[in-house]
């Protein structure tokens, strides 16, 4: 059975080139069962596999082939799973799965159905190479795999230019990143001969000590390509622009799995990054600024999807801060479950687009509680996991984060409370936007009224989704063996308390002010100071102008400056100087029998002369 | 006799496609493309005459057999040069990748309205017949001999069925090509002359000439020569201006021969001969090669991003990826020698493909300009989903060709310049931008539904599809192909010991 | 034949005046029939040339070169005036400055 | 010893007895086809001459003229390009006004001053065949009966050419004053062994810059060009190949014996000088052509590059241990620049054939680019034998005109002539534009708005003969240039 493992990112993969092939001739059930079947296929193979695995927990290498063999380096096509590996594929078949049927819905009306799902499940097999990768390079592939997929969904709608910059800049920005990755990976075989990751982890610990320069290098630029595919500072800015995409696009590759592919890379390479307790506490830092950023921005958005994106920013942030401060399950943990509730709530927000005639804006929405009671449900749901409410899946996952970073003692002492606070203030503002999100959109005054109800292959993933994201956070994840262990929590009660009740008190704010507007802040916005704050936030912070203005501008600059090929100039003159002389040697050629004898009699003196200056 | 008969199949075949106009215009493609299978398969078939173990042997200059195949004629005793034509893994592969771009660029010519079908087959059966010649011409006179001779077929492509700038296009082609083969003829005769001086043997033979001993400055010069021909071939920065030009003008058949096949020569060069020859001048020259080289990756992406006129753009992500092969060439490791000769073939068949494109957009929209296109892909999916793939593959998607060799070059780099490899890696960066605002312009966006476009048909997708299966087994299992050229980078090892290979970055990193 | 020895290098002399005579009659006259004039000036002080030299060291030889030089100017004058007949006819005019059709 | 002297002079002997009947044949009876069957008679009966003239080599006949494998190599160039002359003269003439017989006597006459030329030894002999060849060719430029251009070529040709001739016999006089002797081996002679006084000294330098001048002159070389482009534009196209290939290569063969005999190579000042104006050639002669649209004038301008280049080989000989290979150089390209050449002329002179429906008139030449737009598609033959032509012009590999380079390349890099190599690489690379200028003319589809100027005349069988000759020994030695390369190992000054 265990040898089959190969068949899990073989299904989707091979559906996507079916599909391809085929080029649209399919009738649409059939790709609807091929699209959606194959990675449902794929999830059963993905349980069939674990219920073996986990009898006997080892870290399982299947090798397929050589993948190319130059010297010393040979990276092969191999899979290695263990208990991590095995979350990881779970989420992606399982909720990949789900998303892949509601998807059999949501896109029946568009033209390009079978280019939509063999997109999808092209996605999904890249996803999987990139998890179940045995060695860096095929890690690498997935990676890339994934960002193509993810530009080529995003820009699905390819006939609105707007579209396809979206996706332009999602490619290009995590390629940035996608390249300090590449060279890490040129560093780290130049220093340890392999790029294998378990060799690798174990030369790397032989080889280096602890705060190195050179694994604090290669972890940096690792670093990087994880900033950039999970869209954490400073490349984060592409994320937002993605959610251009259809909507279960959004949930599954820019919440659900692609974007915390960075956060499987570090927790992989763990090893690494231990080596580098700097390294490591930039993590934390990045994770904790980019949550605050992400949610601040989150806070004034009005576009319902992108209020999820900035979201996903900011929860990838705690996400990255536990790996920082080493609760390295914890960060798992909260990938997983957070695949859970995001996934629902952009699900919930696709459904409610889906049946409000393409409307983005949560202001000509409202009071949709009644009339979409299937999107208002999951999204109580959802929010209420996101906010971390207790007993929801969020509060599993976010917690011990939040407990872990309290504790945390690694390269600058006592900075520990400081993560906390921060992330104390990161939940309070989730709950605030989550909630302003719920009340906003489902309570009110009706503006716009649904054309429709989601359908049974809607609703069905949807209620799944209610079901994990309520109950997901209950049993606990088997990865004790993959990472070091981490110290038992035993914090007070206090900290407890305050860690329980904040998300609490974040939706009585939104409550008061969304709900009830009992709170007015238009006081606050309307003021210049406040106006200019909200633009400020609006905009993300401006990170996107300043990038604009930064590299867009100047590159773009030189393009056009450089576009009429100045080098050609040189030679155009040499061309120019040949032509002046030919001009001037044939003004000399004047027909004038005279002048030309009169020149042979100079070349005659000039030749006397020219022999005479030796005597 | 098996290598001869390889350049004359072209040679006479070329003729015949020419005389067979006669009968109907339909004809010479016919012909043409049979010649060209015919060729590959006689190639394949002879192949199979090596013993498999042959195929790991070593080449060694004294010892013919250590060669796949070889072949010897005295031609000109008065300087002892000989028709000598040896074929190793590296010209075999190239050749291949010769003859299949040589098939594929015919059928892009299938629909194309030429007139005078017969010479214009007869010219690129011509042009195979010089590139064939040139990857396997083992005597430098002979090797010049193919070098500039496969340019004058090349020239008449341009300059009779070249489009509205032909004349200025083609004749910067020759001149460019010309000029630099004119240094290269220098460099062989000085070389050949010393050798004489040395032994009183006139020769023009590779192996005779790999052992010339001379002063350093000398061999600087003449190691120039060699390079400055190849350099402009390849095109390097900055003598590549010829190639937009020269890539806009001509047909597509022209264009994807130009691309796929006439490029590699130059990089060929630098491998067989540049350093072989001159190992010392060359290794002191490496680091100012390797900065050409970087500097074509970064110039020859942004220029192409400038770009609106598609096949311009492409050529200038040509020089961009030809950066490539000459930081792999200089960086001189198994590596990224490997690398160089991985994105040779890569690039031939991902350019060749994304010319073939715009040569069947200019057919169908009588425009190269993007700001003429735009939602293409409405009309013809199948045109674009292939045009996305090439531009996937030449933006070094991994899993396909390009990215095993740029990769490849880029390790190999790192271990003997990793500041020179971060800057190289951007190429990666600035690829993505071209290529995709290339997608963008052409494919995506509104389209204009008053045109009338037909999509690609069985025949070009067939083309396609063997590009594509082409580039995906590169890129899965580029093995066989690594094993073709090892041995002969180990006996390019034993004349110029290969630059080490780890370790050597440590300092330079901290 | 007693008489005044004049020295090889007086008569030299002579003739490269001479000679410098034609060459500036072919740079500076117009006229077809002086250039002709000119030419038979320069190739005749050449003659002289010989003829000294040859007296000077007592051969033939310049003599004989000098009598080649007599036929060879009186061909290339008959071939010459031959062509003069023809311009009159043909361009109304002996001034070869005006005969300029052939340039650049 | 009379039998072997004649033996020995037996070509020449034979021409100077065919221009005696020839002229008989003019007297009695006219009839311009027989006059033209004897002349290509003589000329391939003195080809044949060759052959018995060979089996007593070396031989010197009065100090005036030797017999020696150079001689006779030579002589056949000469030959060759006369007998080529002779095939396209008879289309040329055949519908042009006049009487055509007098062509024929003055083309053998000038290929005999020709054949002297390339066996003197002294200075007598040397003047007859340059006057030979000249006299009889300002004839031949003003041939053609109507029209102003050839009238005004031999005016300019005549008397410029009549100039350098006076400026040569008088460098020679100073010389003879100096020296005592007219002799080739015998200035040589004097010039190594004595010690000469400065006013002697002075007399010889001022000739030697007189008779390189006037040599300079008749060579076309910068800066005594000026008259080749008005002169080659002028005469009729079948002239214009004589004069650019029988002339020039009789006149260079003369020259490389004299240099050679008389050891002029020893003269460091002279090879400055030599290599300075073979500089100037080379360049100034190819950026002359750069823009040039006329092709009689492009030629002309290309032929002052490619005496240029053939400098080198000049140069080079007293820098070589093994000097042979400078003469199997100059032997070599001469041969290519001369095939060559009459391959252009020669299309040239085909094209002006039969003119008379064309809108350029009865007595038009055919010389302008614009004649010969689209000829590729129009004759393809023709256009063919030019466009090797042009690439062998440009060097470029296959064609003879490259193993002429490359020997050039082998010789002068042998000599370390570095700064003549970088000039010849330039001029080459400058060469490549005007060359390809001209095949690119060609190539270009007809429109309808051009003039269809070249009639798609139907070719002789002579001319036909031509092409095939022409095409073959462009393309054979071009390919196989070893029987070639041999026999020039033999051929020694």
């Amino acid at each position: 059975m265990l040898q089959t493992v190969w068949l899990i990112p073989l299904l989707p993969f091979l559906s996507a080139v079916l599909l391809m092939v085929t080029a649209g001739r399919m009738p649409r059930p059939l790709v609807a069962m091929l699209g959606a079947g194959s990675v449902g296929l794929s999830a059963v193979v993905v349980l069939l596999f674990g219920m073996q695995f986990m009898q006997a927990p080892e870290p399982y290498t299947l090798t397929l082939w050589s993948w190319m063999r130059v010297g010393d380096f040979a990276p092969q096509f191999s899979f290695y799973i263990d208990q991590l590996t095995l979350v990881m594929m779970a989420v992606i078949t399982g909720v990949g799965f789900l998303i892949h049927l509601y998807s059999t819905e949501f896109m029946e009306e568009d033209s390009d159905y079978s280019r939509y799902f063999a997109y999808m499940n092209m996605f999904v097999a890249a996803m999987l190479i990139l998890v179940m990768a045995d060695n860096l390079l095929l890690l690498f592939l997935g990676w890339e795999g994934v960002g193509v997929c993810s530009y080529l969904l995003v820009g699905f709608w390819y006939k609105d230019p707007a579209n396809g910059a979206a996706s332009r800049k999602a490619f290009v920005v995590t390629r940035v990143g996608d390249t300090a990755m590449a060279l890490g990976l040129l560093l780290l075989f130049t220093e340890l001969g392999t790029l294998q990751i378990q060799p690798m982890l174990d030369a790397a610990n032989n080889t280096w000590v602890s705060g190195d320069t050179l694994p604090a290098l290669a972890a940096l630029l690792l670093l990087g390509g994880a900033v950039g595919k999970s869209a954490q500072l400073p490349l984060h800015t592409w994320l937002p622009d993605a959610m251009a995409g259809p909507t279960p696009v959004s949930a599954l590759i820019h919440a659900a799995t692609m974007v915390t592919a960075g956060v499987y890379l570090i927790a992989r390479t763990h090893g690494l990054f231990l080596l580098a307790p700097d390294v490591l506490l930039l993590v934390a830092l990045i994770g904790l600024v980019t949550l605050l950023l992400a949610a601040f921005t989150a806070l004034n958005q009005h576009d319902i999807k992108r209020i999820l994106a900035y979201s996903t920013i900011s929860q990838i942030g705690y996400m990255f801060l536990a790996l920082g401060v080493g609760a390295w399950s914890s960060g798992i943990f909260h990938l997983m479950t957070h695949a859970f509730f995001k996934a629902l709530l952009f699900l919930g927000a696709g459904a409610v687009i889906h049946c409000l005639h393409h409307e983005h804006n949560i202001f000509k929405m409202g009071g949709l509680r009644s009339r979409l009671p299937v999107a208002f449900w999951s999204f109580l749901i959802g929010s209420a996991a996101l906010a971390a409410l207790p007993f929801t899946s969020g509060f599993f996952s976010k917690d011990p984060i939040l407990i872990s970073a309290f504790e945390y003692h690694g390269s600058i002492a006592g900075i520990g409370p400081w993560l906390w606070v921060g992330g104390l203030l990161g939940a309070l503002l989730t709950a605030i936007y989550s909630f302003r999100l719920v009340f906003i959109v489902f309570f009110g005054e009706a503006n716009t009224e649904p054309d429709r109800q989601p359908g049974w292959r809607m609703a069905g993933p949807l209620t799944l989704l209610c079901v994990l994201s309520l109950f997901g956070g209950w049993f606990a994840l088997p990865l004790a063996s993959v990472f070091p262990a981490e110290s038992a929590h035993h914090p007070s009660m206090l900290i407890e308390g305050i860690s329980i009740s904040i998300p609490l008190l974040g939706v009585l704010v939104a409550w008061l002010v969304y709900y009830q507007r009992k709170v007015s802040v238009s006081r606050f916005t309307d003021s210049p100071t406040g106006n200019s704050l909200r633009q400020y936030w609006h905009s993300g912070w401006a990170m996107d102008d300043l990038y604009d203005n930064l590299l867009v501008k100047p590159f773009v600059g030189v393009s056009t400056l450089l576009r009429g090929e100045p080098v050609d100039k040189v030679y155009n003159g040499i061309v120019g100087v040949c032509q002046l002389v030919h001009r001037g040697l044939s003004e000399s050629q004047t027909g004038k029998m005279r002048w030309y004898a009169t020149s042979m009699v100079f070349g005659l003196i000039a030749l006397i002369t020219f022999l005479g200056w030796g005597i | 006799m098996i290598l001869p008969n390889l350049i004359l199949v072209l040679l006479v075949g070329g003729a015949l496609a020419w005389w067979s106009e006669r009968f109907d215009s339909s004809w010479p493609r016919l012909v043409a493309l049979l010649v060209v299978l015919a060729d590959l398969s006689y190639l394949l078939s002879s192949l199979t005459t090596v013993p498999l173990e042959n195929f790991a042997l070593v080449p060694v200059a004294a010892d013919p057999a250590s060669w796949l195949m070889s072949y010897q004629l005295n031609w000109i005793p008065r300087f002892g040069i000989r028709f000598e034509l040896a074929m190793d893994g590296l010209s075999l592969v190239l050749i291949v990748l010769t003859l299949v771009l040589g098939a594929i660029a015919i059928v892009s010519s299938w629909t194309e309205d030429n007139q005078r079908q017969g010479f214009f087959q007869a010219n690129i059966l011509w042009t195979l017949a010089g590139v064939v010649g040139v990857f396997l011409a083992m005597d430098l006179f002979l090797f010049f001999l193919f070098w500039e001779v496969m340019l004058v077929p090349m020239y008449l492509l341009i300059a009779i069925w070249g489009h509205e700038g032909k004349a200025h296009a083609s004749m910067k082609f020759f001149i460019f090509t010309q000029f630099s083969g004119l240094l290269m003829l220098v460099a062989i005769v000085v070389l050949a002359i010393l050798q004489q001086q040395a032994s009183g043997i006139w020769s023009f033979s590779y192996f005779d000439l790999l052992n010339t001993s001379m002063d350093s400055t000398v061999a600087g010069w003449l190691m120039l020569g060699f390079f400055i021909a190849f350099v402009v071939k390849l095109p390097g920065f900055p003598f590549h201006t010829w190639l937009p030009d020269a890539h806009t003008q001509a047909p597509t058949a022209g264009s994807v021969i130009l691309a796929g096949i006439l490029l590699k020569t130059g990089a060929y060069g630098l491998i067989r001969f540049t350093v072989p020859l001159f190992p010392e001048a060359a290794l002191e020259f490496a680091p100012i090669a390797m900065m050409l080289g970087v500097a074509g990756i970064i110039y020859g992406a942004v220029l192409a991003f400038g770009q609106s006129d598609f096949k311009r753009l492409v050529a200038y992500s040509s020089v961009s990826h030809m950066g490539f092969v000459l930081l792999g060439v200089f960086a001189w490791n198994a590596l990224a020698l490997q690398g160089a000769v991985m994105q040779m073939v890569a690039h031939g068949f991902s350019t060749a493909a994304l010319f073939m494109i715009a040569g069947a957009l200019q057919q169908r929209m009588h425009t190269r300009d993007m700001n003429q296109m735009g939602g293409l892909w409405q009309q013809m999916p199948r045109m674009g989903a292939v045009a996305l793939f090439f531009v996937l593959a030449s933006l070094g998607m991994p899993g396909l060709g390009n990215f095993v060799a740029e990769f490849l070059v880029l390790l190999g780099l790192f271990q003997v310049n990793p500041w020179m490899t971060v800057v190289a890696a951007l190429g990666l960066i600035t690829a993505a931008i071209y290529s995709l605002i290339m997608m963008q312009r052409a494919f995506y966006g509104k389209p204009d539904d008053s045109r009338r476009l037909t999509d690609f048909g069985s025949l070009e997708m067939t083309a396609m599809a063997v590009m594509i299966i082409a580039l995906v087994w590169l890129g899965m299992y580029p093995q066989p192909v690594l094993d073709l050229v090892q041995p002969v980078i180990d006996s390019l090892a034993v004349e110029v010991p290969l630059v080490a290979e780890r370790g050597v970055s440590v300092g330079a990193v901290q | 034949m007693e008489g005044v020895v004049i020295p090889l290098n007086h008569v030299l002399i002579v003739a490269a005046l001479l000679f410098v005579t034609g060459l500036a009659g072919l740079m500076f006259r117009r006229n077809v029939i002086f250039i002709l004039m000119a030419l038979e000036v320069m190739l005749n002080s050449a003659g002289l040339a010989f003829v000294a030299a040859g007296t000077a060291w007592a051969e033939a030889d310049g003599q004989v070169i000098f009598m080649l030089i007599l036929a060879v100017a009186a061909a290339e004058v008959s071939v010459g005036l031959g062509l003069v007949l023809q311009i009159q006819r043909r361009f109304k005019t002996l001034d070869m400055d005006q005969a300029r059709r052939l340039h650049g | 010893m009379m039998a072997a002297a004649s033996q020995a002079l037996l070509a020449p002997l034979v021409l100077s007895v065919a221009s005696l009947a020839l002229m008989m044949q003019i007297a009695f009876r006219r009839h311009s086809y027989t006059s033209w069957v004897i002349t290509c008679l003589t000329l391939v009966l003195s080809m044949v001459a060759l052959v018995p003239m060979s089996k007593l080599v070396p031989l010197q006949v009065t100090p005036l003229l030797i017999s020696d494998q150079y001689s006779l190599f030579f002589s056949l160039l000469i030959l060759f390009a006369t007998l080529i002359t002779a095939l396209l003269a008879k289309d040329y003439l055949q519908h042009r006004a006049g009487e055509n017989e007098e062509f024929y006597l003055l083309l053998l006459l000038s290929s005999l001053g020709g054949l002297i030329l390339v066996s003197a030894t002294h200075l007598a002999s040397f003047l007859l065949g340059l006057e030979l060849l000249g006299v009889a060719l300002y004839a031949l430029i003003a041939y053609p009966e109507r029209g102003h251009l050839p009238l005004e070529a031999a005016i300019k040709y005549l008397i410029l050419s009549g100039a350098a001739s006076g400026i040569l016999l008088f460098g020679f006089a100073l010389i003879y004053a100096a020296l005592g002797t007219l002799s080739f081996v015998g200035i040589g002679q004097q010039l190594t062994q004595l010690e000469l006084a400065a006013d002697r000294q002075l007399l010889v330098l001022i000739g030697t810059s007189m008779v390189f001048t006037g040599i300079g002159f008749k060579l076309s070389l910068v800066p005594f060009h000026m008259w080749t482009p008005d002169v080659y534009h002028g005469a009729p196209s079948p002239v214009t190949g004589f004069l650019s290939t029988v002339s020039k290569g009789a006149i260079f063969a003369a020259l490389m014996r004299l240099f050679i005999d008389a050891q002029l190579y020893h003269y460091q000042g002279l090879m400055i000088a030599l290599s300075v104006i073979a500089i100037a050639s080379m360049l100034a002669g190819n950026l002359l052509a750069l823009q040039q649209s006329n092709l009689k004038r492009l030629l002309a301008y290309s032929s002052i590059a490619h005496l240029g280049y053939l400098i080198i080989a000049l140069v080079v000989y007293g820098a070589l241990r093994q000097p042979q290979m400078a003469v199997e150089a100059a032997g070599f390209y001469i041969t290519a620049y001369i095939v060559t050449s009459l391959a252009a002329f020669a299309l040239l002179s085909m094209l002006s054939s039969d003119v008379r429906d064309s809108v350029l008139g009865n007595d038009a030449e055919v010389d302008d680019i614009d004649h010969i737009r689209g000829l590729f598609w129009r004759q393809p033959i023709l256009a063919l034998m030019l466009t090797i032509a042009m690439l062998s012009l440009a060097g470029i590999p296959l064609t003879i005109g490259f193993i002429g380079k490359f020997y050039l390349f082998a010789v002068g890099i042998k000599g370390s002539l570095w700064w003549l190599l970088a000039a010849l690489v330039i001029g080459s690379g400058i060469g490549i534009y005007y060359y390809l200028r001209v095949v690119f003319a060609m190539s270009m589809k007809p429109q309808d708005s051009d003039q269809v100027l070249v009639v798609p005349a139907k070719l002789t069988l002579a001319a036909k003969l031509v092409i095939c000759i022409l095409i073959f020994t462009m393309l054979y030695l071009g390919v196989l240039p070893q029987p070639l390369m041999e026999y020039l190992g033999t051929v020694t000054v």
